[in-house]
């Protein structure tokens, strides 16, 4: 078995099994009714396996022999293509196979809703045209493509692909709020995209290559990297919805329809955010941005920590609040350029570790509560949290995905959070820069707060909503499934800092202790 | 000069990009800034003796992929303008409404 | 370069920025689609100045050509809801946004983001990498010897993959919103006009004729895959608003097949290539002109059918053919 | 990996594997759900005693699991950790097979038991912990899983008590957490080590001195210091048998026993000397308990006053903690079983009053005892054992502090066991005059006569006796070496060679 783990060209099936899943589900879109769906939801599942697969594969395979380059058409870079697998590329890969193939089996549920069994507003479950599954492929191979991809411009097209499916996905919607979220998302997207393109352009203009790692190594400190850096790190906080410029996230989250969010949620604002680490920590490797320019993100996101909990508490729909509540979790992300910048370099990969890591919590938490709120939908109508007290009589389980994903929105132990937000918050005073541990420590307590929000009324013992029609159990227990999950990562985690320190831009001999 | 014209083309769309509100606007904005940046690729493939013909490729990548997300935003706004009858974002808090305004 | 080069030049490089201006800031849509469109055309003119005869090509027929088109129909349809609906009858002409506070708030950083792109590309190094020379050698063993087609297709085949991927995308993004046609936006007596009719009937051949030259010519000279789509592309655009074309372009199961074909046919190649050569479209010796040549015929059918379905932005019907 | 590095884990997990197992049973299942979680106590109350009987003739336990690089998972067991896991594993069984009795027909019974189960794992987990990482992992498992037992009775009250209990004790286990790194940071991976851990040349005196009193913040909302103990009665909404948990061996008894860790184990009494901290921590649990006393008497809701004289009783163990002396830590030592199973008894008898008679107030008390002779019986027991009389429990514990406090050069802590003493006497004996030699009030009067043998469900009476009856042997048998003043004496004997035993 060893040796068929070595072939590098499993490097290639993350990207190509989607993305042909994606053509014959689009193929298939030509068929009508249940053979359609049935066919599509085969295809779909068959590629989640894929994907889960060759993910696996390449953690044997990096874990083996380190990180792996693959050329494309077997032309050498810079003038070729290159692929390039190190720890956080599998990582990140690993992390949209789970959420990934926990949103494809919860699409099998959430898809199935009959037409005209009820008059009332409800998202729109039917699907009618078939979109769903090319679209989710779709994204799903640029994500895997973004996080293999090791040339600019490559990573230019996958964002495209990511910032139209992802759109698109929204306005499934069909609402006309989620029309407007879609617009605006797009447009959001394609800005960040272009802001990233004319990064590139600059870069190129400079150095004659696109490369990441021929950059990384020609890269010095002159303005137009200077320039191609701010331009990058704008363009991807504004598509990964840092404070102030997560205007578009509430309502793109909320008016997608709930298997679409849970997926938005979880793992699309991610992509974004690994490119920014790429860039500022593997091609740039510290020596193009200055000390202090990491304070900026690590400002902004602290803001954003607050900010966002904040809003949450105020929010009355539970998708509302989920999503200012990853305004909040996102900030935690931003942390790490301050405290990977900061004076202690020891530290740095703490820190860098802390921050990946919560990327796998908090989508897998996320994207459960998501599915929870979906379930909710489905069975209710609605998820205005007002008139939903005493849910928890009828959709106990859904309840309980909620209560469970809080664990890691609250850092709590055994989550993935807690890890994650200890090494941040060990980081954060091993660097002396003890005032983002303060935050770290109030954004636990503000997230209990806006998670009572909605527990509080829901966990009551009054006369509750009517249950319109059960949800497929399959959607309630595919989010139940996957907020478990979340709870243990904390205990997982040996393995996985194992692998992220393949090919990480910092020491990870010296991490914990002193 | 043209490195210069692209920069200036860019900078204007991404004002106007903010500044005006109908969508049909910010998608001509957003089309431009991108032929911005084209042009400024394609002065950077002429600077050496020879032309470089990888920025020609990036950009007409980029020409066809901004075809497609211009083709989509229009599909949507066209969609937008029968839902809403008018072709604009809500402003700032008037999109989440308690409701889900989804109607 | 010659004096009068310059003077072009430098008429051309001003005349973008403010053209983006005028069109941005024109008083009615209409007028700032015509104005994007000769953006368009003068951009073309500029690579043309700046030895890029294939993206001026590419410019014409898809940036100027189709993109205004598209833009031209989507007006032309909310101006006509807007006759029924009088809400807002205004709107087309609708210019200002936003109050001047803001628009001085806007203009601050923009003018700071300028200064600085300005200083940065004016203070570019000397590159690291010569790329010119390292495609040029490619170039010289290879057997494509048109070095854009080259890049595109083969030492950057990737990308250009993923980007047939991302046009099949466009269309299933447009096709998810489940539009009804737009009423041709050409006034009655074009769509109607026997003699248009007629002219395109004409034109029709010749555009095929172009079209497949500029496919055939594009491994060793400017064209390819992408210019003869365009063009290809623009003439189905033409037969749609004549009405030589119905909107749903015909039986869905064809159409769909049709537009995922080029993709198809690349993942295909690829994956054949590596399981011949053990790389992903690492083309097998020998093979490298013939399997570029066959990609670029579908892609370019592909590329014309998706650019068609992009304008049309109906849904294909899955029985019959009917519109 | 051998036997006895499992054994610690078989603990901790025989009650939260039962615990799971029960979550997705049906509430109706009552016969299959009380078999599991007798089995499950079984096996965990065996496994305590094997490792008992281990530990007491030196062995090993210990298991280390590397979670992050440089940080383990690590449960270690020695003399402290046993204290606390017989006491939370005993009187777990006791408040569990009065739920049964308590719970009889209420809704919820699943998610009730499930967990109470994981409530009692944690705490096991807690008192298994080696190190400050597990330690504060536990720590928060424990606030979770106590949660939904405070919200159980999901009334609207209980729903805002449970957001002030959790928005308390998570914002008490953020504070630890940041002691936790602060120490990690400045001196490593810490393990708790009987004498203390640091040398105390690790950082200077303020910094080990700030760490500690964030330690003393963070474990003092648990353990109710004021001014951060209002959740504690607010907390009172729930059901009785989580208050006699979360009072007598959880929640609050968590916090106690993580301020011994701090105090022994990591900090070490003669370096908490040096660096001049335990004063002040004389002084806060000098506050609290007379602040406690005080309160309590004020109260005329039964449970409340309970609550308060938890808030009080409760700062015992940290005051003998927090006293420069041998004799002084056995009695916080040994106050940690005492007032665990008095209080325990005290609770128990508040549920069953209220259950059998419908009676939540001290003021409609009157003539109790002669309707439910037995449960006031033990009430009188485990009140007179609060109040210290000889030779029930509580006495014990103030004869060891009072010891201490002169040993330690502190008498002034004297005045304020005699006042709180007093006022233990000011708050309980009224009860107990009125119940037993009170004129009947309308309420015991128009009460229904009991409908079997006993006077009240017998699952309900049962546990009360046993642990009256230990409250009054632990003190009887003191002298004996494997009594809880014996083991106190053998845990606060160890690794210090600064005082002569006495």
């Amino acid at each position: 078995m060893a040796s068929v783990f070595e072939n590098t060209n499993w490097m290639l099936a993350p990207i190509l099994v989607p993305l042909a899943a994606a053509t014959v589900a689009f193929l298939l879109m030509g068929i009508r009714g249940e053979a359609r769906r049935n066919a599509q939801n085969a295809v779909g599942l068959a590629a989640a396996l894929g994907v889960a697969l060759s993910a696996l594969a390449l953690w044997a395979m990096v874990s083996g022999g380190g990180p792996v380059r693959y050329e494309l058409g077997g032309w050498e870079a810079p003038l070729g293509i290159n692929l390039y697998a190190d720890g956080l590329s599998v990582f990140m890969l690993i992390t949209t196979a789970i959420v990934g193939g926990a949103g494809s089996v919860y699409a099998l549920g959430y898809f199935s809703g009959r037409e005209g069994e009820d008059a009332r507003r409800r998202e729109d479950l039917q699907d009618e045209t078939g979109s769903f599954w090319p679209l989710w492929m779709f994204l799903w191979a640029s994500m895997n493509g973004m996080f293999l991809a090791a040339d600019a411009f490559n990573l230019y097209i996958t964002l495209e692909i990511l910032g139209l499916s992802a759109a698109a996905l929204i306005t499934l919607g069909g609402t006309r709020m989620a029309f407007s979220a879609g617009m605006r998302y797009l447009m959001v997207s394609l800005l960040g995209s272009l802001a990233y393109l004319l990064g590139v352009a600059l870069l190129y203009g400079s150095f004659g290559a696109l490369d990441l790692a021929t950059l990384g190594e020609a890269a010095s400190p002159i303005p137009p990297v200077w320039a191609a850096l701010a331009l990058i790190s704008l363009g991807m906080a504004l598509k990964t919805g840092l404070f102030p410029l997560h205007f578009w996230m509430p309502a793109a989250y909320t008016s997608a329809p709930s298997a679409a969010s849970a997926i938005l949620a979880g793992l699309v604002g991610k992509a974004s955010f690994y490119l920014l680490l790429r860039v500022w920590f593997d091609v740039f490797g510290g020596s193009a941005p200055p000390e202090y320019a990491g304070q900026i993100p690590g400002v902004l996101g602290a803001v954003a920590i607050v900010w966002g909990a904040v809003m949450a508490m105020r929010q009355t729909r539970i998708k509302t609040l989920l999503a200012y509540s990853s305004v909040s979790q996102m900030g935690y992300l931003f942390l790490l350029f301050a405290l990977v910048s900061g004076a202690a370099p020891e530290r740095s990969f703490e820190a860098w570790g802390g921050g990946v890591y919560l990327v796998l919590a908090h989508a897998c938490a996320k994207a459960a509560m998501f599915m929870a709120a979906g379930v909710v939908i489905y069975s209710v109508g609605h998820d205005e949290i007002p008139r939903l007290r005493g849910i928890f009589q009828k959709l106990p389980i859904s309840v309980a995905t909620f209560a469970v994903g809080g664990i890691t929105m609250m850092g709590l132990p055994t989550s993935g959070g807690f890890t994650a937000k200890y090494l941040l918050f060990t980081a954060s005073v091993g660097t002396g820069q003890w005032w983002y541990g303060l935050v770290v420590l109030a954004g636990s307590i503000l997230a209990a707060l806006y998670l009572l929000r909605f527990l509080n009324p829901a966990l009551i013992q009054v006369p509750t909503a009517k249950v319109y029609r059960d949800a497929p159990q399959i959607m309630s227990g595919t989010a139940f499934v996957l907020a478990i999950f979340s709870v243990f990562l904390g205990l997982m985690s040996a393995p996985l800092f194992e692998l992220l320190s393949v090919g990480a831009p910092f020491p990870s001999g010296t991490m914990g202790g002193s | 000069m043209y490195l210069l014209s692209g920069v200036a083309v860019f900078a204007v769309c991404a004002y106007a990009l903010v500044v005006h509100a109908h969508l049909i606007r910010k998608v001509i904005a957003i089309n431009m800034m991108g032929s911005g940046v084209f042009v400024l690729l394609t002065a950077i493939a002429r600077r050496g003796d020879e032309t470089d013909p990888v920025p020609h490729a990036m950009v007409l990548t980029g020409i066809v992929v901004a075809v497609s997300a211009t083709a989509f935003a229009l599909a949507v706004v066209r969609k937008l303008h029968e839902a809403t009858g008018h072709a604009y974002l809500p402003e700032e808090g008037e999109d989440a409404p308690p409701d889900g305004g989804g109607g | 370069m010659s004096f009068a080069g310059l003077v072009l030049d430098g008429l051309l490089a001003l005349s973008l920025p403010v053209l983006a201006w005028r069109a941005l800031s024109a008083r009615d849509l209409y007028r700032a689609v015509i104005l994007f469109i000769t953006f368009g055309v003068i951009l073309a003119l500029a690579w043309a100045r700046l030895g890029a005869p294939d993206i001026a090509l590419a410019e014409a027929a898809i940036g100027a050509g189709i993109t205004g088109a598209l833009l031209l129909n989507t007006v032309g349809g909310l101006s006509r809801k807007n006759d029924k609906d009088d809400e807002r009858p205004d709107e087309p002409t609708d210019r200002v946004g936003r109050p001047w506070r803001t628009r001085l708030a806007v203009t601050v950083p923009v003018t700071i983001l300028a200064g600085g792109l300005a200083w940065a590309v004016l203070s570019f190094p000397a590159p690291v990498v010569d790329m010119p020379s390292l495609v040029g050698e490619a170039v010289a063993e290879g057997e494509v010897s048109h070095p854009v087609t080259a890049v595109l297709l083969d030492y950057r085949s990737y990308d250009t993959f993923l980007e047939i991927g991302v046009l099949l995308l466009a269309a299933l993004c447009v096709w998810s919103l489940g539009l009804s046609a737009v009423r041709s936006t050409a006034p009655e007596a074009v769509s109607g006009s026997p003699v248009l009719a007629g002219f395109v009937r004409l034109l029709a051949p010749a555009m095929v004729v172009s079209g497949v030259y500029l496919l055939w010519a594009g491994t060793s000279q400017p064209g390819g895959a992408f210019q003869a789509g365009a063009v290809l592309g623009a003439l189905g655009v033409v037969m749609v608003l004549t009405g030589l074309l119905v909107p749903s372009l015909g039986r869905g199961g064809v159409v769909r097949a049709g537009l995922a074909l080029g993709f198809a046919v690349f993942l295909l190649v690829g994956v054949v290539s590596m399981l011949a050569t053990g790389g992903f479209l690492a083309y097998p010796e020998g093979f490298e002109y013939g399997l570029i040549l066959a990609i670029e015929f579908f892609l370019t059918f592909s590329i014309a059918l998706t650019l068609t379905a992009l304008f049309t932005t109906v849904p294909p019907r899955e029985k019959g053919g009917g519109a | 990996m051998g036997w006895s590095a499992m054994l610690p884990l078989l603990v901790i997990l025989s009650s939260a594997l039962a615990s799971f197992v029960i979550f997705f049973l049906d509430d109706s299942r009552a016969k299959l759900r009380t078999a599991i979680y007798v089995g499950g106590e079984t096996v965990k109350l065996v496994l305590v005693l094997v490792m008992l009987r281990g530990i007491y003739f030196e062995e090993d336990y210990e298991l280390r699991v590397p979670v992050l690089p440089g940080i383990d998972f690590l449960l270690r067991v020695n003399e402290l950790s046993m204290l606390f896991l017989v006491l939370s594993a005993g009187l777990w069984l006791v408040t569990t097979v009065y739920s049964i009795g308590y719970l009889r027909g209420a809704p919820h019974r699943s998610r009730f038991f499930g967990f109470f189960g994981l409530s009692v794992s944690a705490t096991a987990g807690i008192a298994l912990s080696g190190n400050l990482f597990t330690f504060y992992i536990f720590y928060e498992i424990l606030t979770l899983a106590t949660y939904p037992l405070v919200v159980h009775r999901d009334t609207p009250e209980a729903m805002r008590v449970g957001r002030m209990y959790l928005v308390y004790t998570i914002g008490g286990g953020v504070v630890l957490l940041a002691g936790v790194v602060g120490l990690q940071l400045v001196a490593g991976a810490v393990e708790f080590t009987p004498g203390g851990a640091l040398s105390g040349d690790e950082a200077s005196g303020a910094v080990l001195a700030a760490i500690f009193f964030i330690f003393i913040a963070g474990l003092g909302v648990k353990n109710a210091f004021v001014p951060l103990h209002s959740w504690l009665p607010a907390a009172m909404v729930a059901p009785t048998p989580v208050s006699a948990l979360l009072h007598g061996v959880a929640v609050v008894k968590a916090g106690a026993f993580g301020i011994v860790r701090v105090v022994h184990e990591v900090y070490g009494l003669e370096l908490a000397q040096t660096l001049g901290v335990l004063l002040p921590l004389t002084i806060i649990a000098s506050v609290t308990i007379v602040y406690g006393s005080f309160m309590a008497a004020f109260q005329d809701e039964l449970k409340k006053r309970l609550a308060y004289s938890t808030v009080s009783q409760v700062s015992y163990i940290a005051l003998g903690i927090s006293l420069f002396s041998l004799t002084g830590s056995v009695g916080g030592v040994v106050h940690l079983v005492h007032q665990g199973v008095m209080k325990v008894t005290l609770f128990l008898c508040a549920g069953a009053i209220s259950e059998t008679l419908g009676i939540k107030h001290i003021s409609k008390m009157g003539g109790i005892g002669r309707r439910m002779p037995w449960t006031m019986g033990a009430f009188a027991l485990a009140a007179l054992g609060m109040i210290g009389l000889p030779p029930m429990a509580g006495f014990i514990s103030k004869w060891y502090l009072g010891l201490g406090a002169i040993s330690a050069g502190q008498p002034w802590v004297i005045a304020v066991l005699v006042l709180s003493t007093v006022l233990n006497a000011i708050y309980f004996l009224p009860i107990l005059y009125a119940a037993f030699f009170g004129k009947p009030s309308e309420e015991v009067a128009e009460a229904p006569e009991p409908e079997g043998r006993f006077e009240t469900d017998p699952l309900m009476l049962f546990p009360i006796l046993t642990t009256a009856a230990i409250t009054l042997l632990v003190g009887v048998f003191a002298g004996m070496e494997i009594s809880p003043l014996g083991w106190s004496e053998l845990i606060a004997g160890r690794g210090t060679d600064y005082e002569p035993r006495n």
